[in-house]
């Protein structure tokens, strides 16, 4: 049976837009999985982690408040399911302050008016990782696999903000373990990845690009170490921030990586027999070669 | 033992039978001990075993057992089941046949013999021992009472009454004091002590006044003053001389013996919080004397002088307070600044202020970082726009006391770490206080209206102001129960006057029996903390006087009914018993004859290991007793080339780690024989002489752990045994033997591992000595 | 005290620990009935596990020593190990208190004369080493258990093995068929004094216990330096064995934290004093790192503080680490945060690092009182209301060990109040 | 005056979620959990310990602030619970409302950027926040930068993961609402700032 929720692309999601790849393959992923997702009309954007210093709080608050609204009116749905980190982070964090905080839910209502729109707070936030976890079941994500991709080491990089402060299904913040399972589940082999939840700088790779790539480095380092072919994430901001600056970093540091970063979503598409277009494994700029011999 | 027969019951069970000739054992017993009845069984502790030796005490008029098989420590509940008036253990499991495992080296017949031997040497000193040994009589006394005085009238004194009366016992409540309820009862408020601990609560002490003032079973005497105790526990004799005030219970007796005195015109015992009251009205003072069964102490503290902290700014400006001046201005609800009298809605504590610090409290008072938070509320409830600053070294909120922590902090107290460096009035009539910013790493200047210093807590260990005095040994004088003990009137106290002795196991025990500490006298404590202090020392008290009614010693040989007795005709007044007693058990008549006072006496015998003329003794453990086992031991030829060493062993701790020894399946030599004693303070030197005359090729001392941080049960026992053996290398001059043929080591019950290294030590160390030339005698 | 046949006048203990064992000998040597209940198979609870007490440096079987001394000597305690109450009816003054006694398979005829351990040939992790170090199926608890009888491990009880081994026991003590009884007790009144259990420290994921090898717990470190422990009392780390020469402490893992016990466990601060003493003491040229939010060393600890700070080997850090990594190669913990007293940060590597964790109450985990009789805070300590159940000792607050047997004295005198009250 | 409590004050009530840093006891983990860290002048929790003393314009003109890179790891970590990485953002919008932080900050620069290209179209354009973020100190100067990312940007617009759409004119169809509903929030702000 068809399963349906509302979501929320956020703007990489976005045709032709930084995360172009993640959409495509999570629509291929779902279609395999028969999820249907039935995206927010007219959304707009979160402002991600940055919007705090110019927004401030209200106006960043009211940006979210604005989507969950529009969802709310849309459908009688209360799931909304993000695949982008900072936007599930952004709606969830909204979502629990009009919950929690009185005050603000009331100084909200009275911004929403103003774009006619209301928000009674009792929507679900949840991250499409979630959904696979709780809705479809390992089992499902499992019998799906046609093709193992055996053989290959995977680091399965989480990341931030898919893990904290939230976290997917109550999973750890320092050592989550699902991505890892779904690494084995495709049949490849998690390796052990010392940077699976380290910042790979975010929003500041467009303000302290320097900073950044100290830590981009250190990402690729150890995924390098523990001898992984490729690395598998489910946040757009760090498979943009790692895959797009490993020239950069080559450059700065003089080292020589060329590992692909790809997303899950990509991952399970390929292992359950997807082709190289619906993975949306050709909009990798670190071609994801290791691929091949799995994909057709 | 009149009528004394012996029941002697060789155990075969555990390996005894299959390594030892038992035939040899039983034919030694029945022979060269002369027991009348001798059995063996296979299995002793099981039912048929305790059936046999039962049977025996039916139907041949057993009445005393020795029972050769394991270890005393092991299947005690077993052999207690048979009431046997005189019991006694042989031990040839722990200490024989699992201590000596036949090794390649060894020459099979000569390692059997040896064993046998060891094995035949203790029977022989169990059947002995039992030979000296009586059945104990319980030290009874007509005037024995189970009333319970409690010293001082604060919250731990009101505690310890009102539970010692609520459990049935009369009670004393002794206060210097007019009023009842100490400092706390002038507190604002105190505290969290339950959930969700951020709520101040209302003093404790006016519930407890009012419970203890109104119960028929607790008589006050206030402005009281104790003159004399006499006695022991159970029959201690106590002269108050009460000012005006009334007791609320029992006949009245007041009056009769007044002395006119009035006791607030003498010095105040804390000088701390002396109300001032005149009390000469028409109230009449008097004396009385009341029998008291086991004494409770909670004098309390006083506040450590806080003009000693010029360094914290005391005295550079009546702002500068203390935390219990405070108190008395948030009582009044008036927090103002000292010198104007303008609002002080800036204040700045200063924690450990005087405490952790060597040149004034060494320890931390436990209790200051909770009550300056307390107080930091009260500004935030006077003053909506208060700022409270808590200058601190570490914050010590233990337990549930975090929560507390976390209130103040929400309620805007800012905790600044760091040192106060400097402290002047400020140009606007308030405060600067210069701080070094330990945090922000920077010296900051802070202005506020008053500076309060959260000194520590002092015990009331005698009558005097504790600042005023340095030499805790002259707190004599002022004591507080002024005992008549021939040691001093008041508690031995164990460092900077807290009385107590074992803090960590056994916290209430003081080296005073019956007389026991509670609340921040015994440690510095809080005042939930003091209430179950006191309720604790209220039970060590009342278990006193039950003990005591059945003749019974408390801590730690509990039960024990045996005490010694004292044949003065021999005593030549040498003092060492009355001098050495850890628990001040003997006084003095005026010849110098030893007094014994049963009921103060922890029965460790060390009056008997002191007294020269061995005129003490118990009726079950004497010096003579002693000597006649370790005498009848076989000590081997000098060419045979088997030495002899007697080990007296402390039976709390190094007997049992001899015991885990053989538990280990660890080795032995088997030239020992070991003698539990009850303590090393037991130890007469006599014995060191009777060894070597008896052949004994040396002698060691196992004993527990002296000097600051001891651990012997009896507090001075085996720093005394040590202190004696001192004297031994003349006794050895005498017989000229090498003085290094006696040794006393420490032994802790976990060292097991390293004994049999230590005593092989010691063989060796004999072994370049040669054999002791008494052998031949 | 008179004998009334209407209402029972025993006092029950549950707990065998320092404050169960407290309040049962106290309260017997007033002259009352008390039955003693223990969940494991020896007296002595946590302490027993303990290598040295703080500040003495002494061990607690010196102390417990003289306790069993008391109620073997003591015939109106009667013990039950291996014993757990499942159900509390009836009220103050008349109690009617279920005990499930589990199978020892071992019976009272035992007289520890070890033939059965030494037949054993089946080993299994050693509980009270905390799974450190293996032992025999059947066995003595540990070295200085009382009581002084043989245990055998439940899974081996079903074995063949089991029942072979009980054909070599001399005197006919091991039955690998006995079963769980339940035993009603009527009491007077009850103490419950059932202790605390270490922290988990694997909650804590950002220290790595348990994904890092040569990090460890401060429990765990007792029995490591224990001589009759699973190293030989030899400091060693578990990777390689190599010998400890740079250790970290890390206090308030899980104390005085939201994410997991709010509560400060009062403890734990003197606890690595005192194991940094066993480092030092074992290689005098050790290095020590305490980690450390405020050291605790309430009152009169103060001077074992003191005492500890003139190490100069021994340096003490106002840092609540953020986390732990562990060089792949070495094995080396690698100890991560800012240094708050000069902001700097800071990523050292030691050869091992204890995890200072916190008590968490036995009421908050296993051994919960019916809410009827008790009232509990948040995090599950029991705040007395005197109905004639009395909790004491850390079933009350994190404590020491002499604050534990004051609360104890204090809780034997409650309980004696609910008998005679009658 | 040290420990003025007047600056902590307006920061508990007026910066978001500033409250809560009376709760701070001083730990250091979060410091330590900041993949920046070493790239503070002044930690959190220095910060924290800073704004109790009023040390007010040495907080918000720090650069401090704007090194979060929102991991959110001080946060989950902190023992008392702090949203520090909130908190954090927090104090760098108070100090732009107090108009202290420095206006060439590179990432305060780049929040402004990205406010204004999303509340000009209701989302981001990507091209244009980028060509914007490298003209910000002329053209020249971008053209400079725009020459070093140029291999970044050609791989994304060769993969077709960025969009031609230098002028970012698409507008999300409510967009007066949109604008609309910011304009109140910001009114609410400010009406709540004078009170």
């Amino acid at each position: 049976m068809t399963k349906t929720y509302t979501f929320y692309p956020g703007c990489s999601s976005e045709k032709k837009a930084s995360a172009a790849n993640l959409d495509i393959s999570v629509q291929s992923m779902c279609h395999i999985l028969d999820i249907r997702l039935n995206e927010i009309k007219d959304w707009n954007c979160c402002s991600a982690s940055i919007g705090y210093a110019e927004g401030g709080e209200l106006p960043r608050l009211a940006l979210s408040a604005r989507n969950l609204g529009l969802a709310q009116k849309q459908s009688h749905r209360k799931d909304v399911v993000a695949t982008c980190a900072a936007c599930w982070l952004a709606l969830r964090e909204t979502n629990d302050r009009l919950n929690e905080d009185a005050e603000i839910k009331a100084e909200m209502d009275e911004v929403l008016q103003a774009a006619h729109l209301t928000y009674d707070g009792s929507l679900r936030p949840r991250h499409l990782v979630e959904v696979l976890i709780e809705d479809i079941g390992w089992d499902t994500l499992k019998e799906k696999v046609k093709k193992p991709l055996t053989g290959l080491k995977i680091a399965g990089y989480v990341g931030c903000q898919t893990n904290r402060p939230f976290g997917v299904c109550g999973d750890s913040f320092e050592n989550p373990t699902y991505l890892d399972k779904m690494i084995e589940i495709c049949g490849a082999t998690p390796v052990a990845f010392d940077k699976k939840v380290a910042c790979c700088g975010g929003a500041l790779a467009f303000s302290e690009l320097e900073k950044v790539c100290g830590l981009i480095k250190d990402i690729l380092q150890s995924a390098k170490d523990s001898g992984a072919d490729l690395i598998v994430t489910p946040c757009p901001v760090c498979q943009l921030n790692v895959e797009v600056y490993q020239d950069k970093v080559n450059q700065m540091f003089g080292t020589r990586f060329k590992i692909p970063v790809v997303y899950y979503s990509q991952l399970f598409v390929a292992a359950w027999g997807g082709s190289w277009k619906q993975a949306a494994l050709h909009q990798q700029i670190v071609p994801a070669n290791v691929l091949k011999r799995f994909v057709r | 033992m009149e009528n004394q027969k012996i029941g002697c019951y060789i155990c075969t069970g555990c390996g005894i039978g299959d390594l030892l000739d038992i035939k040899l054992l039983e034919d030694m017993a029945t022979k060269e001990s002369r027991i009348p009845v001798v059995r063996t069984h296979a299995f002793l502790c099981g039912e048929e075993g305790l059936t046999t030796i039962r049977h025996d005490m039916q139907n041949e008029a057993v009445n005393t057992v020795v029972i050769a098989a394991c270890s005393p420590r092991v299947h005690v509940e077993t052999f207690r089941q048979l009431e046997a008036p005189l019991l006694d253990r042989v031990n040839l499991r722990e200490q024989v046949i699992w201590v000596q495992h036949l090794k390649e080296e060894d020459d099979k017949d000569v390692f059997e013999e040896d064993r046998q031997m060891a094995a035949e040497d203790y029977l022989r000193m169990g059947c002995a021992k039992v030979k000296k040994m009586d059945p104990p009589e319980p030290f009874d006394d007509p005037g024995l009472s189970k009333t319970i005085m409690v010293v001082g009238g604060g919250v731990s004194g009101l505690t310890a009454a009102k539970e010692a009366a609520d459990t049935g016992y009369d009670v004393v409540l002794v206060e210097k004091d007019a009023e009842l309820g100490g400092r706390v009862a002038q507190m604002l408020k105190v505290s969290p002590v339950k959930p969700p601990y951020d709520q101040l609560e209302q003093p404790p002490t006016a519930a407890l006044i009012a419970a203890v003032e109104g119960h028929d079973k607790i008589k006050i005497y206030k402005k009281a003053t104790i003159k004399e105790t006499t006695g022991a526990p159970g029959l201690f004799d106590v002269k108050i001389e009460y000012g005006a005030g009334e007791y609320s219970t029992g006949e009245d007796s007041t009056g009769e013996d007044s002395t006119g005195e009035d006791y607030s015109t003498g010095e105040d015992s804390t000088g701390e919080d002396s109300t001032g009251e005149d009390s000469t009205g028409e109230d009449s003072t008097g004396e009385n004397s009341e029998r008291i069964g086991a004494i409770v102490v909670a004098t309390g503290y006083t506040l450590y002088d806080e003009t000693k902290l010029t360094h914290l700014g005391h005295g550079t400006s009546p702002d500068v307070i203390t935390a219990w001046e405070f108190e008395q201005m948030a009582k009044a609800g008036n927090i103002v600044r000292k010198s104007d009298g303008q609002p002080a809605k800036r204040v700045a504590f200063s924690l450990c202020a005087g405490s952790r610090d060597v040149q004034h409290l060494e320890y931390c008072s436990g209790a200051c970082c909770t009550y300056s938070m307390k107080q930091a509320l009260y500004v935030t409830e006077q003053y909506e726009d208060a700022s409270t600053f808590l200058i601190y070294q570490e914050i010590r909120t233990p337990g549930q006391m975090e929560d507390f922590y976390r209130k103040v902090q929400n309620e805007g107290g800012v905790f600044i770490k760091g040192d106060i460096n400097k402290v002047a009035s400020g140009s606007n009539g308030g405060l600067t206080v210069d701080i070094n910013d330990k945090l922000l790493r920077t010296p900051e200047s802070l202005d506020v209206d008053l500076l309060v210093l959260a000194t520590g807590m002092m015990p009331n260990i005698d009558t005097t102001d504790p600042n005023q005095e340095t030499d805790l040994s002259a707190s004599d004088a002022n004591s507080v129960l002024n005992l008549q003990y021939r040691q001093g009137p008041s508690l031995p106290l164990l460092k900077w006057g807290f009385p107590d002795s074992h803090y960590i196991c056994f916290p209430y025990e003081t080296r005073r029996t019956g007389i026991h500490a509670a609340g921040p006298v015994r440690r510095p404590m809080g005042i939930s903390s003091s209430m179950t202090d006191a309720t604790g020392a209220a039970l060590k008290a009342i278990q006193t006087v039950e003990s005591i009614g059945r003749g019974a010693a408390v801590h730690p040989r509990v039960g024990d009914l045996s005490y010694p007795s004292f044949r003065v005709d021999g005593c030549t007044q040498c003092k060492r018993c009355t001098e050495e007693c850890p628990f001040g058990a003997i006084n003095e008549d005026d010849k110098s004859n030893p007094l014994f006072n049963p009921t103060r006496c922890r029965r460790c015998g060390t009056c008997m290991g002191a007294c020269p003329q061995k005129i003490i003794s118990f009726s079950n453990y004497s010096v003579d007793m002693i000597s006649t086992m370790f005498k009848e031991c076989e000590i081997p030829e000098e060419d045979e080339e088997k030495p002899r060493i007697l080990i007296f062993a402390c039976e709390n701790d190094a007997y049992p780690a001899l015991d885990m020894i053989g538990h280990n399946r660890g080795i032995l030599t088997p030239y020992i024989r070991v003698v539990p004693l009850r303590c090393m303070g037991s130890m007469n030197l006599v014995w060191v002489a009777d060894a070597m005359s008896a052949g004994y090729d040396g002698v060691l001392l196992m004993g527990c752990r002296h000097g600051d941080d001891y651990q012997c049960h009896f507090v001075r026992g085996s720093a005394l045994a040590e202190t004696r053996l001192n004297k031994v290398a003349e006794t050895l001059d005498r017989l000229q033997l090498e003085s290094e043929r006696v040794k006393m080591i420490e032994v802790n019950i976990m060292d097991s591992d390293i004994l049999p290294d230590k005593i092989n030590a010691f063989v060796d160390d004999l072994e370049a000595f040669g054999p002791n030339p008494f052998k031949e005698f | 005290m008179a004998e009334d046949n209407t209402a029972s006048h025993t006092i029950l203990v549950v707990g065998g620990g320092m404050s169960g064992l407290t309040a049962a000998v106290e309260a017997a040597e007033v002259g009352y009935d008390v039955i003693l209940v223990e969940k494991n198979p020896y007296l002595g609870g946590r302490v027993a596990q303990i290598n040295q007490y703080f500040p003495k440096l002494c061990t607690p079987s010196c102390g417990l020593e003289i306790n069993f001394q008391r109620i073997r000597n003591n015939p109106r305690i009667s013990t039950y190990t291996m014993a757990e109450v499942t159900h509390i009816a009836g009220e103050e003054g008349n109690f009617t208190v279920t005990v499930r006694q589990n199978p020892r398979h071992v019976n009272e005829k035992c007289t520890a004369c070890g033939v059965c351990a030494e037949a054993c040939t089946t080993e299994i992790d050693d509980p009270f080493n905390f799974d450190l170090s293996k032992v025999k199926a059947i066995r003595k608890p540990h070295m200085m258990a009382y009581p002084l009888r043989y245990v055998m491990d439940p899974e081996f009880a079903k074995s063949d093995a089991a029942k072979m081994l009980a054909e070599k026991c001399p005197v006919k003590a091991i039955e690998p068929d006995m079963e769980a009884k339940q035993i009603d007790i009527p009491v007077s009144s009850i103490v419950w004094s059932t202790g605390w259990t270490p922290f988990d420290a694997s909650k804590i994921h950002a220290y790595g216990f348990g994904h890092y090898q040569n990090v460890s717990t401060n429990m765990h470190f007792e029995r490591i330096a224990n001589k009759y422990g699973p190293t030989g009392g030899k400091i060693v780390r578990p990777s390689d064995g190599k010998e400890v020469k740079n250790i970290a402490f890390i206090q308030c893992a899980g104390s005085r934290d939201h994410n997991y016990l709010p509560y400060c466990s009062r403890v734990c601060c003197l606890a690595s004093m005192k194991q940094a003493t066993y480092v030092r003491n074992q290689y005098p040229d050790a290095k020590v790192t305490i980690y450390y939010i405020d050291l605790r060393a309430m009152d009169r600890y103060e001077a074992f503080q003191k005492k500890v700070e003139t190490d100069e080997n021994i340096t003490w850090i106002k840092s609540k680490p953020a986390s732990l990594e562990e060089n792949p190669n070495t094995k080396d913990p690698i100890v991560i945060g800012e240094d708050t007293l000069t902001g700097e940060r800071y990523a050292t590597p030691y050869d091992m690092v204890v995890l200072a964790t916190g008590m968490e109450t036995n009421t908050a985990l296993n051994a919960k009182v019916p809410a009827k009789f008790v009232s509990y805070d948040e995090y599950g300590f029991i705040v007395n209301q005197g109905n004639g159940l009395t909790a004491s000792g850390c079933s009350t607050a994190p404590l020491d060990v002499a604050s534990a047997v004051q609360s104890s004295t204090a809780a034997a005198l409650k309980a004696i109040q609910t008998v005679v009250k009658g | 005056m040290a420990y003025d409590l007047s600056f902590a004050k307006d920061v508990y009530e007026n910066a978001e979620e500033g409250h809560w840093i009376k709760m701070c006891m001083q730990c250091g983990v979060c410091a330590g959990s900041c993949p920046l860290g070493p790239h503070w002048e002044f930690s959190p929790r220095q910060l924290f310990q800073m704004i109790r003393a009023g040390k007010a314009e040495e907080v918000l003109k720090s650069e401090s602030m704007w090194m979060c890179v929102s991991c959110y790891h001080c946060m989950v970590r902190c023992p008392r619970g702090l949203p520090i990485t909130h908190i954090v953002h927090g104090l760098a919008r108070f100090a732009v409302e107090k108009k202290r932080a420095d206006k060439d900050q590179v990432t305060r620069r780049f929040a402004k950027i990205l406010w204004e290209n999303m509340e000009r179209g209701g989302r981001i354009g990507e091209m244009a926040l980028t060509t914007k973020l490298y003209m910000v100190n002329g053209i020249p100067d971008g053209v400079k930068k725009g020459m070093e990312m140029k291999d970044q940007a050609m791989s994304m617009l060769k993969s077709g993961r960025l969009k031609m759409d230098p002028l970012h004119l698409s507008r999300i169809r409510g967009h007066a609402g949109f604008k609309a509903m910011l304009k109140k929030a910001r009114e609410i702000e400010q009406k709540k700032r004078e009170s």
